[in-house]
């Protein structure tokens, strides 16, 4: 019953290319909001769950793409292996920088994590030597599971799928758990927590981890699955986008970070015939949402039609 | 040594803050408090606004560094510890201004109470290990308990952010008792509440101190201080003005006037 | 060796001059509203590329300078009234998300209206090098650093000496008290919002024949203009002027002596410490009392 | 009988901070003149009820009329336009500002009948000699008692027709409340209307001409001041004994 959702989900993602077989948009679109809901989900624990924000997620997003795209281009490596290697990076540096920047709060806090941000993603347009510089690197290997290789549109459907449902599972596990729990009243008002004899600041550290972990996964499979990494994929509006994804969805709610990562792929899949008024879209729908439904669009939504249908029945 | 020490009096009290200073840019708050809580009783804080009440508590709390004296419960110094290392030696408080997690459930809000009695990793959690069902259930059971000592069981589904302002006090009594303390600190806690809600408060602050739980209160509501109390701290500009029983405290004139404020007099 | 270092300390304050005046504008919205305005980069590149639209329809390089810091004002105000007095109130990370739309969008009409490419606007008295000891300096740094030091001039003078100016600070001192005397804090809100993207804009129109703009130039002048407000300690006007001048020189000297390339990163690392040891700013304290 | 109509009227007042009730259908007349003052324990609810009045904070319920206008939703500065001015509980001086600042502000109505704020000014250092010396002073370096003055000063260059005090006397020195409550009585003699909101119950009433008692949000009684200065209501609502 806790995981009927998850089910859900899951037989809606295998129900999808058997409905639509050999179709791009499915199986394309599909990897591509797969990869936004494990970082959308990943974030949600650390900005809905813990309340605290973070402008500069594309960072490890990025790590974990180019561990992978260097190891296994320039050293080697097996996928699975430059996969590991990426998320024992990304969580060492996360750890280290943790500390430090989860002292701060609100504004202080945005403007860290944006910082860190930009100063990794100037790094990988510098570091030619090992990055490839702004022309990024090719050639990334597709994953290889114990000899199969997932070198197919929809083995990566399948793979990528698999991948969301687990983010979802483990993060629907944490956020139901004493560890869910103490997150959300360092959220709800961290003296309160702390005189529980919650370790606020530890608290905080690890779910920090967990999330960039997420993020390095992710990146690890858009690696591998794009065959190829540039830049451009982890600049400051991919950090926007997955605040985005968080907020849109109703902060604190895996569901709702999952609809928001799955509504702004569509949203951009849709835009994409708009062009040149995609930019100009996509900000003003910013500002409307967070104008007109500051708890996000799902919440707001569900409490407004709610409203209309108790008006409606009164009415009637 | 006495661990859950009950209604038996101790010699050695629980709570003994000795010479306690507090100072904020060179404002005394609290200047050289000294009293002591034998374990098993109610002990209530009074004083008029700005006496350095709730500054009491944070202090105790660890919210505040005091500038100096100290603060012993049960053989261990508390200043300089974390807030966490204080929850952890068995203090636990309600607070003036709601701290109520708004966003989950009563129970939710009762088993983060529980915290310290749960030993789940972050790992464990995430792939939701046998273990971890086994804390979660066990963990359910003590919260619904303390719900059902402060009569909130029925309550215990519905979110924490839509019920009435009394019952959101009570949440919080629950929400530290949970954590199972020795020494419980409640900040004001008839503040807001109607007279009945007070009245049903006295008995569970009494039904509190019967499970030895040793009770610091602070509060403005006199008949439900001088009803409920063992004994009464008086605190006036930072420092103590009086001590002793409600009976002591009633017949102190300096009391009446640190409250009404002294007489000035001139031609109007 | 002594030369270059001269010639990096140009670049940098001249630089630095730009950021230091979005950064005011940042200041001075942060103080009447707790807001960070993430659009603040915008007004900078608003009022270049419409300085160089005006001026390409036509319009004297004057009057195309003010025509543009106007219209900019305006869409300041517009911001002000649309977006951010509706959400006041809300919680941090919906400000951040409600100003970093209008910087979408605010970019998003930029190139549809300008295009991709990028604009310059011609230097406003000629590009002959002027030699300053080894260093050489171009009539248009002048032009910045002069405009510059007279706008924040003008900007001090108006918190310090005017009634109006000291209203405004009242606001960000103590709301309760700035309303209990009268104060109409909206009015106040909308003149922060207006005054930060003149300088904005103005800034935008200083620099615009030195660096290029485009519909994306707004975007690390912003960020810039942000990190000096938070170095100069945030919500002190003055303290984001050194913050700025701070950076563009280290910036400069970054790029010049370690590597070009890094020179965005010299800059946020710079921040990050500040941020990690000193988190209330280098001037956060002690000018604050001043001003 | 009803010689004049009542230049403060409050009606069925109630107001809430989140969830807590923190005025309950308050009820209160003030006429041109009077010097009324209202007193309560702790967390009675007195500075909500200022803040309320003042537009600080919205009311939940209830009208609050005022020389003939409804200024129930009315925003902090169109009240104070109106003629009421408060000072506010902690004093809330613009500490970074010099003294001279502060009262300068204070006139920010007025700010355009400069020869009225300065003569006005001159009053207010004649009043309070101790302000006219520290003129160039920040105001956050100034004691509590000169804080205290200035925050009335401020409010005085408001142009007020009524005067809210909010606890006055708090954290000074006996010394220095009778020089405040002094300056009070002067003020309403020289025909300032004020509400006086004050812990300190015997002082308080001592000069009113009229009582409030606030009790947990309600009014719980009212009468002229000298009777309940001897009134065991007074002392119940502060020690509930």
């Amino acid at each position: 019953m806790r995981l009927a959702g998850l089910y859900a989900c899951a037989a809606v993602a295998a129900a999808l290319p058997i409905l639509f077989p050999d179709n791009y948009f499915v199986t394309v679109v599909g990897i591509s909001a797969g990869i936004r809901v494990i970082l959308a989900v990943g974030l949600n624990l650390l900005m809905g769950y813990a309340g605290q924000i973070s402008l500069g997620h594309a960072a490890f997003f990025g790590m974990g793409a180019y561990a992978s795209a260097i190891l296994t281009t320039r050293h080697a490596w097996p996928a699975l292996l430059a996969m590991a290697a990426g998320l024992a990076v990304v969580g060492a540096s996360a750890w280290l920088l943790a500390r430090p920047i989860l002292r701060l709060r609100g504004h202080y806090l945005a403007m860290a994590t944006l910082g860190f941000g930009i100063i990794v993603h100037v790094v990988m347009v510098q570091a030619t030597r090992w990055t490839g510089g702004p022309d990024g690197l090719a050639g990334i290997p597709p994953l290889n599971l114990l000899g199969w290789s997932v070198d197919t549109d929809l083995r990566w459907y399948g793979v990528v799928m698999a991948a969301t449902l687990l983010a979802v599972w483990l993060s629907l596990n944490l956020a139901d758990s004493q560890v869910g729990r103490a997150l959300r009243a360092v959220h709800g008002s961290e003296f309160a927590a702390r005189m529980l004899g919650i370790d606020t600041g530890r608290a905080k550290t690890r779910i920090f981890v967990v999330s960039a972990l997420f993020a390095a996964f992710a990146g690890s499979l858009f690696a591998h699955q794009q065959g190829f990494v540039s830049p451009d994929s982890f600049n400051l509006i991919v950090s926007v986008e997955l605040v985005t994804m968080v907020v849109l969805g109703g902060m604190a709610s895996t569901f709702g970070a999952a609809c928001g990562a799955i509504a702004l792929t569509l949203l951009h899949e849709g835009l994409v015939v708009f062009e040149d008024y995609e930019m100009l879209i996509h900000g003003a729908l910013l500002m409307a949402v967070m104008i007109f439904l500051p708890q996000g669009l799902f919440v707001g939504l569900s409490q407004a039609t709610r409203r209309l249908w108790r008006a409606a029945r009164r009415g009637g | 040594m006495s661990a859950i020490a009950a209604s038996s009096p101790s010699p050695a009290p629980l709570l003994a803050v000795e010479a306690l200073e507090q100072s904020f840019g060179g404002v005394m708050a609290l200047a050289g408090v000294s009293f002591q809580v034998p374990a098993g009783l109610i002990y209530a804080v009074i004083g008029p606004n700005g006496a350095g009440k709730t500054t009491l508590f944070n202090a105790l709390c660890g919210f505040y560094a005091p500038s100096s004296g100290s603060i012993r419960f049960d053989g261990h110094e508390l200043r300089g510890l974390p807030t966490h290392a204080i929850a952890a030696l068995g203090i636990s408080r309600t607070f003036q201004n709601l701290q109520l997690f708004f966003n989950m459930t009563v129970l939710e809000n009762v088993m983060v109470g529980c915290h310290l009695r749960a030993k789940t990793g972050l790992l464990a959690a995430a792939l939701r290990l046998p273990q971890v069902r086994r804390e979660e259930r066990r963990l359910r059971e003590w919260a619904r308990e303390t719900l059902a000592l402060c009569e909130l069981a029925d309550r215990a589904e519905q979110p924490a952010g839509t019920l009435p302002y009394g019952l959101m006090k009570r949440i919080e009594i629950a929400r530290a008792l949970a954590a199972r303390p020795r020494l419980l600190l409640l900040d004001e806690p008839a503040a807001g509440l109607n007279d009945t809600e007070t009245l049903a408060l006295r008995e569970l602050i009494a039904r509190i101190r019967a499970t030895g739980v040793t009770v610091l209160l602070v509060e403005h509501h006199m008949p439900l201080v001088m009803s409920v109390s063992d004994r009464l701290l008086v605190l006036d500009y930072g420092s103590v003005l009086a001590e002793g029983t409600p009976a002591d405290i009633q017949a102190d004139p300096r009391v009446v006037a640190a409250y009404l404020g002294g007489a000035v007099h001139y031609a109007v | 060796m002594l030369d270059q270092l001269l010639q990096f300390l140009v670049t940098g304050i001249t630089v630095g001059s730009t950021y230091a005046l979005v950064g005011l504008g940042f200041a001075l919205i942060y103080n009447a509203s707790d807001v960070v305005n993430f659009a603040q980069g915008e007004f900078v590149m608003l009022g270049a590329m419409t300085a160089i639209a005006l001026l390409a329809a036509g319009l004297p390089l004057p009057l195309a300078a003010g025509v543009a810091t106007l219209l900019t004002v305006l869409v300041g105000l517009l911001l002000e009234r649309f977006a951010i007095e509706p959400a006041l109130g809300a919680p941090v990370v919906t400000t951040i998300i409600i100003t970093i739309g209008a910087a979408i969008f605010l970019r998003g009409v930029a190139m549809l209206l300008w295009g991709k490419d990028f604009h310059s606007l011609p230097a406003f008295s000629g590009t002959t090098p002027i030699q300053l000891g080894g260093a050489t300096l171009l009539p248009q740094s002048l032009w910045v650093l002069g405009l510059t030091v007279l706008l924040v001039t003008l900007v001090r003078a108006f918190l310090n000496r005017t009634l109006l100016g000291k209203a405004l600070l009242a606001c960000s001192f103590n709301r309760a008290a700035a309303q209990l005397v009268g104060i109409n804090v909206r009015v106040m809100l909308r003149l922060a919002y207006g005054l930060s993207a003149g300088l904005g804009a103005l800034a935008g129109i200083l620099i615009a024949p030195i660096t290029f703009s485009s519909y994306e130039a707004g975007v690390m002048l912003g960020l810039k203009g942000f990190s000096a407000a938070i170095v100069g300690g945030i919500g002190n006007p003055m303290g984001a002027v050194v913050g700025g001048l701070l950076l563009g020189v280290l910036e400069s000297l970054g790029a010049g002596l370690l590597s070009s390339g890094y020179k965005d990163a010299i800059a946020f690392v710079f921040v990050l410490m500040v941020l990690f040891f000193e988190p209330t700013g280098l001037f956060g304290h002690k000018v604050a009392e001043r001003v | 009988m009803p010689s004049e109509r009542p230049l403060l009227e409050v009606l069925g007042l109630s107001s809430h901070y989140g969830p807590v009730r923190a005025i309950h259908q308050a009820d209160l007349r003030i006429q041109p003149g009077e010097l009324v003052a209202i007193v309560g324990g702790n967390g009675a609810g007195k500075t909500t009820l200022l803040r309320t009045l003042s537009g600080l904070h919205p009311a939940s319920d209830g009208c609050v009329r005022f020389a003939g206008h409804d200024i129930t939703r009315w925003p902090p500065h169109r009240i104070v336009a109106a003629g009421i001015c408060q000072v506010p509980e902690g004093r809330q001086v613009f500490a970074p500002f010099s003294v001279e600042d502060n009262l300068r502000l204070g006139a920010w109505r007025q700010r355009r009948d400069r020869d009225w704020t300065r003569r006005e000014q001159e009053r207010i250092y004649s009043l309070f000699p101790l302000l006219a010396e520290r003129r160039r002073q920040l105001a956050g370096t100034l004691s509590g008692g000169q804080q205290q003055m200035l925050a009335i000063g401020r409010a005085l260059l408001g142009r007020p027709r009524l005067l809210l005090l909010d606890e006055p006397s708090m954290g000074l020195a006996p010394l220095l409340v009778e020089e405040i409550f002094r300056v009070i009585v002067e003020l309403n003699s020289q025909g300032v209307t004020i509400l006086l909101v004050e812990q300190n119950a015997r002082a308080a009433l001592a000069i009113a001409g009229r009582g409030y008692v606030l009790e947990t949000g309600r009014i719980a009684k009212t009468a002229p001041a000298a009777e309940l200065l001897a009134d065991d209501a007074v002392r119940r609502a502060y020690l509930g004994y």
